[in-house]
């Protein structure tokens, strides 16, 4: 019963955020896809946290903590790519 | 069904409302910085909550532990983002305008 | 004395001696680096004959890596294919590393430069791959090979920095990173279908069904985009014909040989019955298209190396008529063992003749500055052992007597005949003459009588490495009971008597 | 778990698909690179499926798994170089295109 | 469990339509970001299918750092209009022609797929049975480290190649320099506190998911691409500055793994009497392995933070 419920809500969760690549293809702003992928990363980590709860498999956290990590990383490198010749930062005043 | 599974299923139904509102605000807000306001909101509290439903599941201190690193870790990706993509998107909007 | 020699661990040296250089040469730095590389090439001959003999003594050497045996394991399997490859691979690699420090080693007094250094230790992975190659027994294992290799010799092609050999590298990469894609998804299916990736298992266990045929056909597509087969050619010619003459001539000469090798290994050894869908004489209709477009092309270039380059891409065509020719109906064909023999054969004569060929293009580099064929006129008398060098070359790609081309054709037509197929006796003949062509051509402006004005003189001892290479494939016309021989040792029954 | 590993087969059948028509269709070099990784990635797929369908726990068969595991590392390998081969050829031409087929017989290289 | 079918329907469409959008969509960037959205929803399909191990490595190199290269690259190819925008959209033909190539040969493979006999012949069995001796607890590393460590011995090469090849690709002034482009980043701004804060982290994490790889899914690549991960960060907060090629120092941290596999493989001549075997006196295996993995996981950290610093492009200073 419970395994079945937590898988049902991973779905759920997968479901609602994997929406967000309407939002990812649509733009219009550079930033509006990065957000998009944003929602897509928390999203895609409860799934893999519900995921690892439902089939008892405790590993898949590390899964997850590796995906949290990395999106910082992917986060850091969205901006920088964004950036003309990807080195710049956001925050200067140009 | 025991009093920590109800808990459980409770905090994670939450948690998935927020994500499914946090899309809806992503497709229907008019500009950016709405967009990127009700965003950050949303997933931060929808994984928190979903944490903390599974939280009792954990496999002991050291699982629940990892379960709370990972919400802080996607907090801090969260708000960098926030920050630098307000950033690149007032500029994308003056190089726009 | 005998029984150590025979017993000693001669495959996995082969392997893990080139990457054991390769990592040294690193921390080592350009200036030394190119001194460990000569002294691991010149163990390669040294290790390949003790294998040779090891074969020799007690039959196929098999080496379960790890103590693990197959199919947990990963296997290493010698027969006479392989050490027959081993062996060519060994000398033309210690020639092009002789060859190559014209270009590559530091200059007295240099620091390290970023050629000097880093050509070494990718010669060396290159050599590693193609060893781990022809002794290569997991399907798996032989793709990591094929990306070893390609990645090593990749950058060969675009290591002295020309625009259009980058273009040229980027290309090749390309095609090739999708041939071991397609390849890799055919062992994916294999193993789903068996259980195992071993060579020898799969051979004994293989079932016929839709996931086993499509996973030959995927194998061999792949396979075909990495040996450049006509009409996968694109990327060859000009990466082969951009890259610095040493690595053309391996490139040339070895590279395409190894997925060539493989292809072998798959229709003869694990999956005989694909030849019986009339995929042996698409092989054979594509080895076809390949020898007469790539001859004809390769009359019409004004570029010594593109000329040589587009030759390759005939010469690989007379490879593919061995699968036709080897199969056929469904008992024991005596022409079979012929056919097979005589394609391994043209693949080792000209692996030698065109290493040598591309070596004696980079002398003239060296001498004159430029590769354009009609402005060489007098070539012939400022560097007259590197003509005639190439000369010899050009005889084992005529095919003519008393060279190992010639032996290699001649047994090929022979099993042409013998099987009543003489119709691709037609594309050998035809190809033996528009190579004569093309040889003369590239030959004749060398040879006429004008002045050859401001040549940089090339000394003899670099003329005298591509004469060897030369005198080698010549040899094996003169000599070649001995490769027959060591071929027929753990021969694959579809080898003896035929595909399908 | 088996028809379940089976449909992830045939997403992977499907992506080797997708990725084959991004290699044809797409002339940007990158796009070519990212093509190339779907393929890879459909064809890890398809090991997955391999592994996925003996059942048992922890994902199955262990070795099509450690087959994936060295294939995403060679992929990732390949890609860099694909790039950074890219990069050049951008920095030296200004192209983002591989530059069309040599003409058959080019006069002068 | 019926709910997982659910899942499935939801994540299979979803990779489907990822990848559909990277390889379809006009904008370039549109098209990384939705390759990298790709990469994790593959992470998240490879935990359905319980394989643990190609999750933490999907995750860790498919999301992370192909994606980053991929980033990197259009950034300083630039967005703006060029020879493939102006070229317009490919021709119908090319279009129709490949989707018709496409289509064929992923209805081959399905076919196939759906013709794989049944029961699956596999390995597990033999796996299971020669783990004990090596005193291993997860299987995966078990055959990446022993029983085909050959693959994983000429992987790491391999590795280390795509990075010579990329080196080859320098500038000859620029050579022994620095790789590529400075970063820049406003001291105190959000990027230098994140690349503050991030690497101990990560590091913590990376030799986590390195130490428990022996008994549970993690391992050398995995842990090596998170520690490179990190490091990358630092350097794109403009905190550290890569090494100079010529270093003495990372050219011994490039080689030493690939260098130990090979020795540890050549002392099992001896001691195991197998080229890359391992002793069977109980309890020798494991250290062993554990040591090969320590080397592999330092080489392949530094290995992987260069292939995406890229080409020396900087002489040293």
């Amino acid at each position: 019963m419970m395994p079945d419920l937590l898988a049902g809500f991973a779905a759920l969760v997968l479901l609602s955020v994997a929406a967000g690549l309407a939002r990812v293809l649509r733009g219009p702003t550079a930033a509006d896809r990065m957000m998009a992928a944003q929602l897509l990363g928390t999203g895609g980590i409860a799934t893999v946290l519900l995921l690892a709860a439902a089939l008892d498999m405790p590993a898949a956290v590390d899964v997850a903590l590796v995906l949290a990590l990395l999106a910082a990383f992917a986060a850091v490198a969205f901006v920088k790519g964004a950036s003309p010749e990807g080195t710049g930062d956001p925050e200067e005043e140009a | 069904m025991s009093a920590w599974d109800l808990f459980t299923l409770a905090a994670v139904a939450a948690g998935a409302f927020f994500f499914l509102a946090g899309t809806v605000g992503l497709l229907r807000f008019p500009d950016v910085f709405t967009r990127l306001h009700a965003l950050t909101k949303a997933d931060n509290l929808g994984l928190g909550l979903i944490v903390l439903g599974l939280l009792p599941r954990a496999e002991g201190v050291f699982g629940a532990l990892k379960l709370v690193a990972v919400w802080l870790l996607a907090l801090l990706a969260a708000a960098t983002v926030a920050q630098l993509v307000a950033r690149l998107a007032r500029r994308e909007g003056d190089a726009g305008a | 004395m005998a029984d150590g020699l025979a017993d000693g661990p001669w495959a996995e040296l082969l392997v893990a001696l080139p990457l054991a250089g390769m990592l040294l040469a690193l921390p080592l730095g350009g200036r030394q680096a190119h001194r460990l590389a000569l002294l691991v090439l010149a163990a390669g001959p040294v290790l390949a004959l003790l294998l040779a003999a090891q074969l020799w003594q007690g039959g196929v050497v098999g080496v379960a890596l790890g103590g693990f045996a197959a199919p947990l394991g990963i296997a290493l399997r010698a027969d006479g294919l392989s050490v027959l490859m081993l062996l060519t691979t060994a000398v033309v690699l210690c020639a092009t590393g002789l060859a190559a420090r014209a270009g590559f080693a530091p200059r007295p007094g240099q620091g390290e430069t970023r050629a000097g250094l880093l050509f070494w230790p990718l010669l060396l992975a290159l050599w590693g791959a193609l060893n781990a190659v022809f002794l290569g027994n997991d399907l798996f294992n032989l793709y990591v090979a094929l990306e070893l290799l390609t990645l090593a010799a990749v950058p060969l092609v675009c290591i002295e920095g020309k625009p259009e050999a980058v273009a040229a590298a980027l290309r090749y990469l390309l095609f090739a990173l999708l041939g071991s894609v397609l390849y890799l998804l055919g062992a994916a299916l294999l193993y789903g279908a068996h259980g195992t990736l071993d060579i020898t298992l799969l051979a004994a266990r293989l079932q016929p069904g839709p996931a086993t045929w499509m996973a030959g056909a995927l194998m061999t597509a792949g396979l075909l985009a990495k040996t450049a087969l006509y009409p996968l050619h694109l990327w060859l010619p000009p990466a082969h014909a951009a890259a610095p003459a040493a690595a053309s001539a391996v490139l040339s000469a070895l590279v395409v040989k190894a997925s060539f090798f493989i292809l072998l290994r798959l229709w003869f050894d694990v999956m005989p019955a694909l030849a019986g869908l009339g995929g042996a004489t698409l092989l054979g209709g594509l080895g076809t298209a390949a020898i007469l477009a790539g001859s004809l092309l390769a009359l019409r270039q004004e570029r010594l190396k593109l000329a040589i380059a587009y030759s390759t891409m005939a010469q690989l065509g007379y490879l593919f008529l061995m699968f036709p020719l080897a199969g056929g109906g469904t008992e024991a064909q005596p022409w079979s063992a012929g056919a097979w023999t005589g394609g391994v054969l043209h693949a080792v004569s000209h692996a030698l003749a065109k290493a040598a060929m591309f070596l004696v293009a980079g002398l003239v580099l060296q001498a004159a500055g430029h590769d354009r064929i009609r402005a060489l006129q007098g070539l012939g008398r400022a560097m007259p052992v590197a003509v005639f060098a190439f000369g010899l070359a050009g005889l084992s790609l005529m095919g003519l007597p008393p060279s190992g081309g010639f032996v290699a054709k001649w047994l090929l037509l022979t099993a042409a005949l013998a099987s009543g197929q003489w119709w691709w006796a037609v594309p050998m003949l035809a190809g033996g003459l528009l190579a004569a062509g093309y040889v003369f051509r590239l030959l004749n402006p060398a040879l006429s009588a004008g002045e050859g004005q401001g040549w940089r003189p090339v000394r003899r001892r670099w003329q005298a490495i591509p004469l060897a290479l030369a005198l080698l494939s010549v040899a094996l016309g003169l000599a070649p009971l001995l490769p027959y021989l060591l071929l027929g040792l753990g021969r694959s029954p579809a080898a003896e008597e035929g595909l399908g | 778990m088996t028809s379940a590993a089976t449909l992830y087969g045939l997403a992977g059948a499907a992506l080797v698909g997708i990725g084959l028509y991004g290699l044809a269709v797409q002339a940007h070099v990158l796009r070519k690179i990212l093509a190339f990784n779907l393929i890879g990635s459909g064809v890890f797929l398809v090991f997955g499926a391999v592994a996925g369908r003996g059942g048992g726990a922890g994902g199955g068969d262990p070795v099509p798994q450690a087959m994936v595991i060295t294939g995403i590392v060679v992929a990732l390998s390949a890609t860099a170089l694909a790039v950074a081969l890219a990069l050049r050829l951008f920095r030296e031409t200004g192209r983002v295109t591989l530059p069309p087929d040599p003409p058959a017989g080019a006069r002068d290289g | 469990m019926t709910a997982l079918y659910l899942l499935d329907l939801v994540l299979v469409p979803a990779i489907l339509l990822a990848a559909c959008t990277a390889v379809g969509t006009r904008d370039r960037f549109a098209a990384v970001v939705s390759f990298i959205v790709y990469g994790l929803l593959l992470a998240i399909a490879w935990v359905r299918l319980g394989a643990v191990d190609v999750a933490l490595a999907e995750a860790a190199i498919g999301a992370g750092l192909t994606g980053v290269l991929l980033l990197g690259a259009l950034a300083r190819m630039g967005r703006r209009a060029d020879e493939a925008a102006a070229a317009g959209p490919p021709g119908r033909t090319l279009r129709l022609g490949a989707a018709a190539l496409g289509a064929a040969v992923a209805a081959g493979i399905a076919a196939a797929v759906l013709a794989l006999p049944e029961p699956a012949p596999q390995l597990s069995g033999a796996v299971a049975e020669a783990l004990p001796a090596l005193g291993l607890g997860n299987p995966v590393t078990g055959v990446l480290l022993a029983f085909r460590g050959y693959d994983t011995l000429l992987e790491a090469v391999v590795l280390l190649l795509a990075l010579l090849g990329i080196w080859s690709l320098a500038p000859d002034p620029a050579w022994g320099g620095l790789p590529g482009l400075r970063h820049r980043a406003r001291p105190e701004g959000v990027l230098a506190w994140l690349g503050r804060l991030l690497p101990p982290v990560g590091i913590v994490v990376g030799l986590y998911v390195f130490w428990v790889g022996a008994d549970r899914p993690g391992g050398a690549f995995q842990a090596g691409t998170i520690l490179a991960a990190v490091w990358i960060l630092a350097v794109m907060s403009a905190l550290v500055e890569p090494p100079a090629v010529r270093s003495l120092a990372l050219r011994l941290a490039l080689v030493a793994g690939p260098a130990l596999f090979l020795a540890v493989g050549f002392a099992g001549l001896g001691l195991a009497g197998a080229f890359l075997g391992y002793p069977a006196a109980a309890g020798w295996a494991k250290p062993l392995i554990l040591l090969v993995e320590a080397g592999l996981t330092l080489s392949i950290a530094a290995t992987l933070a260069l292939l995406v610093a890229g080409t020396p492009e900087r002489a040293a200073g």
